[in-house]
């Protein structure tokens, strides 16, 4: 097995540091450093949502907003979301939703924003891993946590977790995947590559390893700070 | 049709899935009818007016001339739009900012993208100074479901349509002269749309099965080529359920196909 | 008399073919082909109308869109609706009024919306000529069609339903002309020019005539469609 | 005034009116005075200040230096933009967007262009590369009817009151010089506006008269030329109607360009 | 002491000219020159507030409008209010609730539009002074008026009321105040520039000064047009 | 925390301010503990994160090539903007545009500029073609009061922290090469700001103070020399007053910006 750039082997991720409750007036947040990317992510609500016909008699909507510091990219980023942002707001949103209880807060939006302070590949799966862990800092009620994470393809091996430089490889392929665990679904999948379908198969479940090394580091830190007996998803 | 009897439907649409019916009774792998004609508007440089059933989206083509991005001198470019307006449906005359149509877009342009559909070094006119931009604008005309694998349907085809514009000595475009080529496609992407209700996967949905599901999945093939994905809505799907869906859709891609070549 | 470019007398119209209900989930709609104009109408409603402060509490109020496709023209349009696509669809919608029995849903409003996905001149009074279609295709209660339609002057010669060549022309003239029908009265008049006020006077009248042709067709798109005993406008 | 208001106002003027009465006792044919003044703004290239009754609007002229259009390489262009906002009427604090206030604009714009009052060739600098553009901003300081009229009338005479800037040697404006030359008028549009209340039409309605009625209709005049018209609002006018309005316009033309005539 | 270009004496204001209730249909209006300055200023309302979620339960809300003409400027301004004016409007706004006795008018919104028709510096106090008086104009209560101007500094003197020449000076200092009469507080306070502490605090107390100046011109304008006997501020 | 708890919560705020206490214990003069961490941030050119109590700012710096402007054609520029969005309260998800965020925003920029805190004529590239504008990006992480010095302090510190990129042979930016020069700055403006609650001048407020308070001054200085002021809200000062924050203001200078001279 070939080693990466960085020395990294196929199946390793880059450093996680992550840490809880870091804004003080957030109902949960997490700050989280993924190889070169760093996340802020906090969670405020559930509140009642307005105007009132957009919200729902059933559930709590979760407002996700992914969004990019100005300063976080080579050539300065408008700070006006773009069509990219809006998307992967949307189905992160949707990702979180899928753990979230939300039919426990009718009528109300959970605002939970991602904001990526430097970014370097990954920024998605690294917004929503910290999400994921504002929302449970924030002790909502959770059926699980989502661990995201992305794998693909760069110079001919499928390898997890790319970085900037292995993503412009000319062959490269990236999927971006969020995982419910421990219940061990999908709640995103998000593809752009050229890749036959026998080796994208393998790039989904290799998603499902490499979301379970997220986990890990995910469960951890929660239980770091919140050291009670007994699992993390009660 | 109102969100409230989309509500109200949800429930019957349910219960028919459970016991294994759909309400126009296709099998759960069934397509709805597809019918599409190409060079249907005098004005556009290629069209296409794609019906799936009851969803219908026209899609037109125009070439333009502008600038090449730095980093790609030598290469044109391309753009798709999704209008999701009134005319298709109320629902989008009101509202907050069309979510829904920004992200059936971007999910058709990918698709196009990944694929490398288009031979953008083809479009450079001058290296550096002038390429074509070829802007692919889809409208639904009806929003009966499924309207991304209409879209993409509808956006190949008035590709494969398009004639290249004849330009004047400054490299500017003559209105309604074309040269005897044709926009080459190199790979047709074609998308394949899933919904998860109570459980059973579905393919080509309708609104109304639409709005019964929880778990959207779509997928951009080129034969048995993964060129794109995307999960949508709050539900999950397992391993399994994935891998049958891009089995199934390598499945479909051929039939499918076979309609936009036989096109002129 | 001179003969035209594409070979019409003064008074004759482009060929127009009509067809209803094309769009299956409106409420009511109309495909149109009018010389190499080509629109789609739909009519969805009446639906209560938000925000409520903007309803009408004695009567609907007729949402008309007039848009024209990016495509549509030799330069692709934006498809952001601009000053003239925002002047054009107020004036029609008022039209649209004239004839519509509105009175009877207070407080709600009625989608009209006209496309136009090809076009050669005269897109405002094609669309308008749809709609109206549409409306009647949808079962609103009316008191009559609007019949539409452009006159104008070229090279000299006032004439029937201009071509965008004949706009082009140095001495042109076009008026846009709603008639409602049976009742013979002015919905819509629009026009930019120089012409003196005999010959303008001459163009409104032939406004009158033109109008009538228009709403023969009309009139047997219906009766095609809905051959029922008795006026179409019961 | 507030909808409210105009609302239990708007019967008691139609009553008037079938008596053959107006709420300030004009007569139908009859325009409320009219008051120009000119140069009253010292940042302008040309000013006027209009009072139409209690109607005023404020136009203002500034030259601008641009590139002309592809097709008119040697032609400045003009552009005229009418802002109603909370300083004539409270109604224009909120609300939807201004669709009142583009449709005046548009329909004094296009009188202005129709006429070909401004010799667009004359606006040239250099040919294909430096034209001056004409930026004709009125805004409505008191909002009681009658707004396209009197903007027209606002936008004639500021044009008419307007000097020339001087260019410096890289043809850029210098700010407060100007020219002796006068920007020229080969034609003085009028818009003439009427109501239709009760049957009976008005000429020169007050907003409240507006309020009262339900057809609208403007003519654009040069003389006995007809340059626009626009037809509005829900009501009908019959061809008679339309006929006698246009009479009535020409009638009224001579007595209300005088007053334009007469300005420096 | 020098005198300065327009012949005025350091503590000289430019020329001001009031007429109040030129607008007939609103509740009060002030047309006001200062210089070469042009605004005029009218007051609308109170009228209640929509939506009602952004009105006040204790008093009404002014809504204070700052705006430039497109042609009061050299260059065309664009009719689009920048940040500077949405700046000035939000502290002008304020100036104004500190005299209006808001509390009179709970859930209301009170409409204050100040327009600058032709600019040469001191805008923003020309607009608050005309406003003030607009205010008064239309009978809303008040604990008294609001008095602004302009001190600062050009070519190493502390001067009242800049022209837009003595501002392009190159130790120009521009301080624009308001003062509430007769209490004497400062409602209104901007400054941009850079001065001593000790001479920007004689900058503030020369405020003072000219704020009564402009005063007395206000007062003047209300006795004219209101003549009771008594305090116009009862 | 929601308006509700803030208004529920002024009136103890009150009550304790009046009798000389704040709600952290704080006399009425001092600041909370100031954090500032610098080149916290691989991709910005320049990085600083700041804790002013548990209000939190980051700012990162952006270094573009741009065109001067006409009429400084060997100077570059420099463009503050704050972002107040979800992420820092709950409360800017929603609601009107936001005035506030553009307030703050203006106020440490004016400082900025004022001060001459930055030499633009050492931005220049190629006089009256290519200068550096400098993006200074405050984003608020938690809003917890006094925004206003915590973003000008942030602004501040990253410019301290900031690298010159290198240039290409065409004056374009290479991406993460840096020159041996760091941004020098001439002056180090700082904000401070105050509250009057009850009668009682407070400085570096909470949010819960400002919800409180009725009106605000923001006194930008260098040293003793004033550089900008604003006051905001709807209530009142005296002269006394003012002239008591700026004597506080001086005096709490030395202490605050030797935080910031003594950064990397």
């Amino acid at each position: 097995m070939s080693t990466r750039l960085d020395g990294r082997k196929k199946d390793d991720l880059r450093p996680i540091k992550i840490e809880l409750g870091v804004v003080k007036s957030a109902a949960g947040s997490c700050y989280l450093e993924w190889g070169k990317n760093t996340v802020v992510a906090t969670v405020h609500g559930p509140r009642p949502m307005f105007p009132k016909h957009l919200s729902n008699s059933q559930r709590a909507v979760v407002d996700y907003r992914y969004r990019m510091a100005p300063f976080s990219v080579s050539d300065r980023k408008s700070p006006v979301p773009g069509k990219r942002d809006k998307e992967i707001s949307l189905v992160s949103g949707f990702a979180l939703e899928s753990v979230i209880m939300t039919e426990k807060f009718p009528n109300t939006v959970i605002d939970v924003n991602a904001l990526i302070l430097s970014a370097d590949a990954g920024t998605r799966v690294a917004a929503l891993t910290a999400a994921s862990l504002a929302c449970a800092d924030a002790g909502l009620p959770m059926k699980g946590l989502v661990s995201a994470v992305a794998v693909g393809r760069a110079n001919g091996d499928l390898i997890y977790d790319l970085t900037k430089e292995e993503e412009d490889a000319p062959d490269a392929v990236d999927t971006a995947i969020a995982i419910t665990m421990p219940q061990k679904e999908i709640a995103l999948l998000q593809m752009d590559g050229f890749v036959n379908k026998d080796d994208w198969k393998k790039m989904v479940s290799m998603g499902f390893s490499a979301a379970e090394k997220v986990y890990e580091l995910q469960k951890k830190a929660l239980l770091e700070k919140y050291p009670v007996n007994g699992d993390i998803n009660e | 049709m109102s969100d409230i009897l989309n509500l109200i439907n949800a429930g019957s649409i349910k219960e028919k899935i459970k016991n294994g019916k759909r309400e126009d009774n296709r099998g759960f792998e069934d397509f709805r009818d597809l019918e599409i004609k190409t060079s249907v508007l005098s004005s556009a440089d290629g069209s296409a007016w794609v019906k799936l059933g009851n969803t219908e989206v026209v899609a037109g083509i125009k070439f333009a001339v502008g600038t090449p991005y730095p980093d790609s001198p030598d290469e044109g470019s391309m753009s798709l739009n999704l209008e999701l307006t009134g005319i298709s449906s109320p629902d989008f005359s009101t509202g907050p900012p069309q979510i829904d149509s920004l992200e059936y877009g971007r999910v058709a342009d990918r698709a196009i993208r990944s694929a490398e559909a288009i031979d953008f070094k083809k479009l450079s006119i001058v290296a550096g100074e002038k390429v074509f931009t070829i802007f692919i604008d889809c409208i639904a005309i009806n929003a009966d479901g499924n309207l991304i694998d209409a879209t993409e349907i509808a956006a190949l085809a008035a590709l494969k349509n398009a004639k290249i514009p004849k330009l004047d000595e400054n490299n500017n475009i003559i209105s309604k002269e074309y040269t005897d080529q044709k926009l080459e496609l190199l790979n047709i992407p074609l998308s394949f749309t899933f919904e998860k209700i109570e459980g059973k996967i579905i393919v080509d949905p309708t609104e109304a099965e639409e709005f019964a599901s929880d778990a959207r999945f779509s997928l951009g093939l080129v034969k048995d080529t993964v060129v794109s994905c995307q999960k949508s809505k709050n539900g999950v799907f397992t391993e399994e359920e994935i891998f049958k869906m891009i089995d199934l859709s390598v499945n479909k891609y051929t039939e499918i196909v076979k309609k936009i070549e036989a096109l002129e």
